[in-house]
């Protein structure tokens, strides 16, 4: 691309706006340094001042959760996001999506300025004047022929003012708007309607609630919204005054949501409907129901624990527990959801969870049907289907694509790429070069959510304003705008809409929100305030809804399977791409997957015994076959999925979409095919029996953790109910030692975490890598072990007495900052030592590379430059100018955001007064949704830290060593009580 | 100059000691022999007293050991910069270097007391010499006056000496 | 000594410094290919230097690998030469005499060989002079509590002891070639390098002396040196390093390995040069009885690390190993067993022990046996330490292959030189081994 | 005489070393700055005997930021819209310049909304995390570190700012031991 030519002039431009240069240097050599110049403003922007930082709220749009973010910048750069704390969504955590958004933002890989197809087929780039005249004059040549429906707007679920506008404005050109998503619940709305007549997506209160039974909702990954869950979830099954809540997942595969459980219940996929029926059965049998099973008793009385047994493989004695349990520990809860029930039946399924939920009393009280998502208006797959339909029939003559990528992420059997090849014209608003994009004749790359102005309305509580955190990377524009300018040229439509700038549109809209919200007031002081808050947040009353107990037409039928083979296919969401739209970012590629440990590829995962019968082992490249294609991956053998079933991750296999993504991994959704939901008609993921069988080949299956057992190192500890109940005896008594331990002065810096609160999520490590300039490497040098992690998350299977025979321990390790370090006195240069607040401190720039510190560490959490590290423009100026970006040959870990000490101190210091508790926080801590992160200072007795360092779960890993390390665990709970 | 160098040159241990003896018998306090290896009954007969080397030694060692001290516990105290729990001056570790550094600077001593006590520093034999010393032959040079050069040749050739040389320094 | 009865000094000497003659085409086509290694090693550095750490084998969490391992081999090899001079020379074992110059030769090329590696090995080699304690506008010193730093010394210590007792050594050895060669060129060499020795009483007197606290020096020193090498481990809390016998087990094994050097140096020498008359059979029968015992003392530091690891409880230590012995190493192990334990064991028999070829083949295997002990002890300790979440494998790559390769190259490189200027064995102390020239009595001794 | 010369030789010959190494070190620099792109004066702006402005009037966030700021153009423009300076020569550290012209550069720069590449004058290493704020709230003079710049016409480096200089400073002004410590913890500026 030509635009290329220009980077360096790019560049200069960049630097004008940030006005001081070389915040981040190498670590160069000792002796002089290369001549810098400084660029200083033009005209400074106010409110800007080099060296301090400013925040800016607005909204994620990584997926439709939406939850609240605020972002940092430094000298007009963005380059850390967070989780914003006044968002009731996710107050303050984050996922690990959600802190790449970045990595989306500064992608090498971005379409750099509008694009349009030459008469040779090629994509040349266009100055924006031009590429919107191209698109008037199309719009005009579509209108001319007359008739409706010609026109096609086909968006991601944009519920807000652009959705409004992109709406509006299809309807002014006598077009169509679709809103896609890949993961769209019907089948939920539509249980919901038939049980409860509300056709939504309730809130649920897992935090409310004692018992949760999920069956396959994958809550901590992409159910719904995965963050405000993953805070809810911690808060019910956190362990709290003697007591948390029990949760029990029921899904073929152990997702990460499943090893999360105390008790994961494996069952045949499909089946989950009758095993609802079945413990609701019991429940009502045994007389444990409140309402004695309202008008279901009846149709329940068919699924006895024994017929329910025999048709999901789950044992009587689990579903009569589950069922006493479920209806003792009120509030309890049932979610079904996730790719786990998208069989066939998946409706049917989802009436039979609400059935158990009523059955069992807790509709009202743990399910809100108030603060419903907006998630339940995105069009439908009957509605895809008939596109694709008419699309291929050539009755749409102007499609345009925006923040969604269907030939991807629809299965191929679809042929959504076929009827995209009928489209005479299609026009791309994506930044990024997709499968979808690279088909358009036209591409007006949008600006990303850190670039530009917009609002969304994620749920009925929440309604988010997204406000550009610096100017546009590239000569990339605002859709809204882009809107906004074409329709003022085109012929009958000039005085649509008022507003030049699509930023005006939006104050437009949101001074409605204003009298609906206030009805009076100053709107400035209003709108100033949303901006602040990054949106406005209000209470919705709770909807009360009862079952209306006529379920007729749902007739809960077996699931049907097309194809021969003999494993169940799955082919599950991922935490990290979603659909697949974070494969391009290399923070999220390299995010080691919580169960498998795998990073930038795919993977089928199978139980032991399916592996011993396909003779294959881990790494072996696996070929799956359905009707529909063939995919081969390499195998990883795990315990926790079903001998029946193969399981591969969606969001690999990109065929384009950047260099980090492209030819990586399989995509699962190129062997499905089209089922759907008898009910609903919309798309069943679940519905293939696929053969599989070993190719021969092998190849180093690469992990980042090559173990899956702790082999008695007790490194991460568990404690049961019951032992807590009766008091743990808890020792804290002073090893004898040959030195006195160390005295501090004023701050003493520690760290707790619990792990009966983390989810292995991984949000924290890559908002470590955003924080601390810690360079990706790629999957060559991730097979070497050589990735950069400072913090990692090493979990482990154990043996256990539970149903799944194994529990899985996550266990966050990052440095300890021990008290009695072994890595400090072994280095001969003092590149690290301990400082006189007890942080293990770690010099760069002294720093020889004898790598005896790392040797000698006891928890291997340090890392070394074996490169320097080579970060492609624009990638690099997400650097955090506080700290050093460190080049090869010197070694790096983690020092508790020393950087976000020293500020806050300054800060306080500044006030004349010590650093209060709570005052800032680190960035693996504040990304935590779950709150498993404490950090403060020891030395102030009422600090939360220090009081969890004297907690009863309180332990050290490795504490025999003596290392005395500033990291206190809190064991995991073990949920053993009958 | 009064003195006269007298060298007597043989092949035989036992020649040479016996005319060493001869010498000192004879009131020759100025001797020098010449050996290819060194032995003692030559030493016995010449009768040296005690090398003090061993001073240089004790006294380089000594040094070395105080340098050690000195040198890790002011450097350590000069920025005191903790590591791990140890204390700024901690004193098992600092031994090893207190040692090695004994041991390098008594070597050096050492050395530097043999190179000043064997003269070992002119670069060149002077005369007197015979190269036959490094071989197999052994030397007996007299450092006497003027008129003692004559006895002593005649002692020298008493004994058995092969070949002896006068030379008037 | 009875073989060594045709010996007259002025044998001594001419065969001694014939070995000096000029370099035969022999010894050029084992030189020149020396070079050419010396240089790939170089390239390999450089390389390394310029790409980074990385192009080496490395892997979390092994972070020290061949290099380390080369370097105490090394250190490990130069110990016997200093064992064998030293020593044996306050012992008074008469075996040394015909060897010890060579010995000697090696611990000085061994050491020099053994310091470029922590170099080497470092992430930013440009920095190493920041090991040193310099005065500096910093204001910053180093760490003294750092075994590495106790390395700085002990190695910078024992180099530059080691030299000057190799020196010293050959202080009347080289006034001997002086008074021997014709040529104006090398005359002036020797001329100022024997600091005008010429073998008069009080010379021999302070020699005798001085070269006794050398020896006396040089003892301590070389058990010094090993221990510290050792130390860089067993201060280390890892499993499989932190243990207190690998002073001891560590300076056994040095005196081992080197002694099979020291054989495999030998009998080549022995061989090209004729040296049958000075190298003889008993002086191998004394080194290969000392190779059986520091065989059983390393075998019996094998034995007793099991043991203890099983003792201790610890399922760190225990589980370390194990591991050894079953793992991915687990081939690099039983060589290393087998090597230093099993093939030794022949030399319980006399017969052996005065076979040349055997004795030959042995001492391959003892070297072959002790590189890879001190492989398994850094890396196979380090790719499973305590927190099973980081454990990883370390695979050698080519460009520590090319360096260790240029590492020997660079051994034998000084050893070639070694072999044409200086003396390769003592003259003056085999003189002194030699029945006195006495008039009377020829014959009693 | 021989053995004397050879035998102080070693001594002399390490306390050459020594002494090398430590000037080396310690070398004080002696270039005079870089030449701008606009022969700024600070001399004219700042002397005692001319404008006498103080230094935070343009480098107005050296109390608020890590960083003190560099003016922007606007900011020079604010006065010299008005002033177009004389057209005199003007002898700038022994290169004669037109102060109109120099101005003129500026009006130049502003025009085409373009900034003035500066060239960096003090420069410190991009692992040392130098704070202006902390400094001058504590009562530093500018000057302490970087010289009598109102009396420069180029602007030259004064001290060179390495890391003996600051712990010089830093070891002198600690109020007591336990400050000491925190003034000399590497952490402080290095990370």
């Amino acid at each position: 691309m030509s635009q290329d030519k220009k980077g360096g002039l790019k560049r200069r431009d960049f630097l004008k706006i940030i006005g001081v240069a070389g915040g981040t240097a190498a670590v160069a050599g000792g002796c002089s340094n290369p001549a810098e110049q400084i660029i200083p403003y033009v005209i400074p922007p106010e409110g800007i001042i080099p060296g301090v930082p400013n925040w800016y709220a607005s909204t994620c749009r990584e997926c439709p959760a939406g939850c609240g973010i605020i972002v940092k910048n430094r000298e007009g750069r963005a380059i850390k996001v967070e989780g914003n704390p006044k968002n009731p969504i996710n107050m303050g955590g984050s996922c690990a999506e959600g802190q790449a958004m970045l990595q989306g933002l500064y992608n090498p890989d971005r379409i750099r300025s509008p694009l349009s197809r030459s008469d040779l087929g090629r994509l040349e780039p266009q100055g924006w004047d031009n590429a919107q005249k191209m698109l008037t004059e199309k719009i005009e040549e579509v209108r001319k022929k007359g008739g409706n429906g010609r026109i096609v707007f086909l968006s991601d679920h944009n519920e807000g003012t652009l959705g409004n506008l992109i709406g509006d404005w299809m309807s002014a050109l006598g077009g169509k708007h679709l809103t896609y998503e890949a993961y769209s619940y019907e089948p939920l709305k539509e249980a919901n309607r038939i049980v409860f007549g509300i056709d939504k997506i309730p809130t649920y209160n897992i935090d409310k609630t004692k018992y949760l039974l999920s069956f396959g909702a994958d809550f901590i990954e992409t159910w719904l919204s995965p963050t405000l869950y993953a805070r809810q979830f911690s808060e019910m099954h956190g362990y709290k005054d003697k007591s948390m809540g029990k949760f029990v997942h029921v899904e073929p595969r152990a997702s990460l949501t499943g090893v999360n459980a105390d008790e994961w219940v494996s069952i045949k996929p499909g089946t989950e409907a009758v095993l609802a029926l079945g413990i609701a059965n019991v429940i009502v049998s045994e007389g444990m129901s409140a309402n004695g099973g309202g008008g279901f008793a009846g149709l329940l009385g068919a699924y006895t624990p024994e017929k329910v047994s025999s048709v999901t493989d789950v044992p009587v004695d689990t579903i009569k527990e589950i069922a006493g349990e479920f209806s003792s520990m009120q509030p309890s809860l049932a979610i079904g959801g996730g790719i786990a029930n998208t069989s066939t039946n998946a409706t049917e399924t989802l009436v039979a969870i609400n059935i158990l939920n009523y059955v069992a009393g807790n509709v009202g009280q743990t399910i809100d049907f108030g603060n419903a998502l907006t998630l339940s208006g995105v069009s439908t797959f009957k509605e895809i289907s008939s596109l694709v339909d008419s699309m291929s029939k050539g009755e749409v003559d102007l499609l345009f694509i925006y923040n969604v990528n269907p030939v991807f992420t629809l299965p191929r059997s679809l042929g959504f790429e076929d009827a995209l090849g009928k489209v005479p014209y299609v026009v791309s608003f994506s930044s990024f070069m997709d499968e979808t994009t690279e088909k358009a004749n036209l591409i007006l790359p949008d600006s990303t959510t850190l670039e530009s102005w917009g609002d969304f309305i994620p749920d009925a509580r929440v309604h988010g304003l997204i406000q550009p955190v610096m100017t546009p990377v590239f000569n990339t524009r605002s859709t809204g705008d882009v809107i906004l300018s074409v329709t003022a040229q085109l012929e009958g439509l000039k005085g649509r809409y008022t507003q030049v700038s699509y930023y005006d549109y939006l104050r437009d809209s949101w001074k409605r929100v204003w009298t609906s919200v206030t009805g009076g007031g100053d709107f400035e002081m209003f709108w100033n305030t949303a901006l602040e808050n990054g949106g406005i947040y209000r209470d919705v009353t709770p909807v009360q809804v009862s079952a209306s107990g006529n379920i007729s037409g749902v007739s809960f039928g077996e699931p049907e399977f097309t194809g021969d083979g003999d494993f169940y296919f799955m082919a599950y969401p991922s935490y990290k791409y979603y659909d697949g739209r974070g494969a391009n970012k290399p923070w999220l590629q390299e995010l080691p997957d919580a169960i498998t440990t795998g990073v930038w590829d795919s993977w089928v995962e199978m139980h032991p015994d399916t592996a011993k019968r396909l003779g294959v082992k881990l790494g072996d490249f696996v070929k799956i076959e359905s009707p529909y294609g063939t995919i081969e991956t390499q195998a990883y053998v795990y315990e926790g999925i079903r001998p029946d079933t193969l399981a591969v991750m969606i969001g690999q296999g990109h065929t384009s979409y950047g260099r980090y993504a492209k030819d990586r991994g399989v995509n699962p959704l190129s062997i499905l095919p089209v089922s759907t939901d008898k009910i609903t008609g919309s798309f069943a993921w679940l519905t293939t029996k696929v053969k599989a069988s070993g190719t021969g080949r092998n190849a180093q299956f690469v992990q980042t953790q090559y173990t899956t057992t702790q082999h008695d190192r007790d490194v991460a500890q568990m404690v049961t109910l019951t032992e807590l109940e009766h008091g743990l005896h808890h020792e804290e008594h002073e090893e004898p030692d040959f030195y006195p331990p160390i005295e501090y002065d004023r701050y003493h810096w520690g760290m707790s975490i619990d792990l009966q609160k983390c989810t292995g999520c991984g949000a924290c490590i890559t908002a470590c890598y955003a924080e601390n300039n810690i360079p990706f490497v790629g999957k060559e040098l991730v097979a070497k072990r050589r990735d950069m992690a400072w913090l990692r998350i090493d979990r482990f299977f154990e043996k256990s007495d539970n149903k799944a025979g194994f529990e899985t321990r996550f266990l966050p390790m990052l440095c300890q900052q021990c008290n009695n370090a072994p890595c400090e006195p072994v280095c001969p240069v003092f590149a690290t030592y301990h400082n006189p607040e007890g942080l293990n401190g770690m010099i760069y720039n002294r720093c020889v590379g004898t790598r005896y510190c790392s040797n000698n560490c006891t928890y291997s959490v340090r890392k070394f430059n074996w490169f320097s590290y080579k970060i492609p423009d624009p990638l690099n100026w997400q650097y955090n100018p506080d700290v050093t970006v460190r080049d090869k040959g010197v070694m790096e870990k983690c020092t508790f955001c020393v950087q976000r000490i020293i500020y806050a101190k300054d800060q306080a210091k500044d006030k004349g007064r010590d650093v209060l508790d709570g005052e800032f926080q680190v960035a693996c801590q504040q990304s935590c949704a779950s709150g498993a992160i404490e950090f403060g200072n020891l030395k102030d007795p009422e600090s939360r830290v220090s009081k969890l360092s004297h907690d009863e779960r309180g332990y050290r890993v490795l504490n025999q060593l003596n290392t005395q390390p500033n990291i206190t665990y809190l064991k995991k709970v073990k949920w053993d009580k009958a | 100059m009064d003195n006269q160098g007298v060298l007597g040159i043989f092949s035989y241990v036992d020649l040479t000691v016996n005319a060493v003896r001869k010498l000192k018998d004879a009131g020759f306090k100025n001797l020098r022999v010449f050996s290819p290896v060194p032995n003692h009954e030559i030493e016995d007969a010449v009768g040296e007293p005690e090398s003090i080397v061993r001073f240089f030694t004790l006294f380089g060692a000594m040094l070395g050991t105080a340098c050690g001290i000195g040198f890790t516990v002011l450097t350590s105290s000069d920025w005191p910069i903790q590591v791990s729990a140890k204390p700024i001056v901690s004193i098992p570790p600092f031994i090893v270097i207190i040692f090695e550094l004994t041991i390098l600077m008594g070597s050096l001593s050492t050395l530097l007391g043999l190179l000043i006590n064997s003269r070992l520093r002119r670069n060149a034999p002077r005369n007197m010499y015979d190269p036959r010393f490094t071989d197999d032959k052994f030397g007996v040079m007299v450092t006497c006056g003027k008129d003692n050069v004559k006895k002593v040749e005649d002692i020298l050739n008493s004994q058995g000496a092969e070949e002896v040389k006068f030379d008037g320094v | 000594m009875s073989e060594q009865n045709s010996l007259t000094y002025a044998k001594v000497n001419e065969d001694v410094i014939r070995m000096l003659d000029k370099p035969t085409v022999k010894w050029l086509a084992l030189f020149l290919p020396v070079l050419g290694f010396v240089g790939f090693g170089m390239f390999c550095f450089l390389y390394q230097v310029y790409t980074g750490l990385g192009v080496a084998g490395y892997r979390h969490p092994v972070f020290w690998g061949v290099y380390i391992t080369d370097f105490v081999f090394w250190v490990g090899i130069a110990h016997s030469g200093t064992l064998i001079s030293a020593i044996l020379y306050l012992f008074r074992a008469s075996f040394r005499v015909s060897i010890y110059r060579i010995a000697e030769a090696m611990t000085v090329f061994a050491v020099l060989t053994a310091g470029l590696f922590p170099i080497i090995h470092l992430g930013r080699p440009w920095f190493f002079y920041w090991l040193f304690p310099y005065p500096n506008q910093r204001e910053l010193w180093v760490n003294f509590k750092s075994p590495l730093l106790w390395d700085v010394f002990a190695v910078s210590t024992y180099l530059t002891v080691s030299s000057v007792f190799f020196f010293v050594g050959m202080i009347p050895d080289i006034a001997a070639i002086r008074d021997k060669v014709k040529e104006v060129p090398r005359k002036i060499a020797y001329t100022i390098l024997s600091l005008g020795w010429k073998g008069s009483n009080w010379e021999w007197l302070h020699y005798s002396r001085a070269y006794l606290y050398f020896a006396a020096f040089a003892t301590p020193l070389v058990l010094s040196v090993h221990s510290v090498v050792s130390w860089d481990f067993a201060m280390a809390n890892l499993p499989g390093w932190h243990t207190t016998i690998f002073a001891p087990y560590f300076v056994a094994g040095a005196i081992f390995s080197g002694l099979g050097m020291v054989i495999t140096l030998t009998i080549p020498i022995r061989k090209i040069f004729a040296l049958e008359d000075y190298i003889t059979l008993d002086n191998y029968d004394g080194m290969a009885k000392m190779i059986i015992l520091t065989s059983l003392i390393v075998g019996y530091a094998y034995g007793v690390e099991f043991f203890m690891a099983w003792y201790s409880g610890s399922p760190a230590e225990w589980g370390q190993f194990y591991y050894r012995v079953t793992g991915e190493y687990a081939l690099f192990y039983w060589i290393m067993v087998v090597c230093n334990v099993l093939i030794p064991i022949p030399l319980w028999f006399k017969s052996v022990r005065r076979n040349i070829k055997a004795l030959f083949i042995i001492s391959i295997f003892i070297n072959i046996g002790m590189w890879f002990e001190r492989f398994n002890i850094i890396v196979i300790s380090l790719s499973q330490g305590f927190e099973p979440g980081a454990w990883g494998i370390y695979k050698v790559s080519w460009v520590e292959m090319g360096i260790t390769v240029g590492s020997f190259a660079w051994f034998f490189m000084f050893f070639l030189i070694f072999i044409k200027t200086l003396p390769a064995i003592s003259i003056a102390e085999l003189k002194e081994i030699l029945p006195v020239p006495k008039k009377e009595a020829k014959h009693h001794g | 005489m021989r053995k004397w010369i050879t035998l102080l030789s070693v001594p002399l010959l390490s306390l050459a070393i020594f002494l090398g190494l430590y000037f080396f070190d310690n070398a004080e620099s002696s270039n005079k700055g870089p030449v701008q792109p606009v022969r700024f004066s600070h001399k004219i702006h700042a002397g005692a005997e001319n404008d006498q402005i103080p230094c935070q009037y343009c480098h107005s966030f050296v109390d608020v930021s890590p960083n003190p700021g560099i003016p922007s153009v606007q900011k020079c423009m604010g006065c010299h819209t008005h002033i177009a300076g004389r057209d005199v020569e003007y002898d700038f550290g022994g290169t004669t310049i037109n102060l109109q012209q120099e101005i003129a550069k500026v009006r130049e720069y502003w025009a085409k909304k373009e900034p003035i590449p500066w060239n960096k004058v003090n420069t410190m290493p991009g692992y040392v995390h130098f704070n202006h704020k902390r400094h001058i709230k504590r009562g530093f003079e500018c000057a302490t570190c970087h010289g009598d710049v109102a009396n420069m016409d180029q602007v030259y480096q004064v001290t060179r700012l390495n890391m003996g200089f600051c712990i010089t400073c830093h070891t002198e002004n600690a109020k007591d031991h336990e400050e000491l410590a925190r003034l000399k913890d590497c952490l402080s500026c290095h990370y």
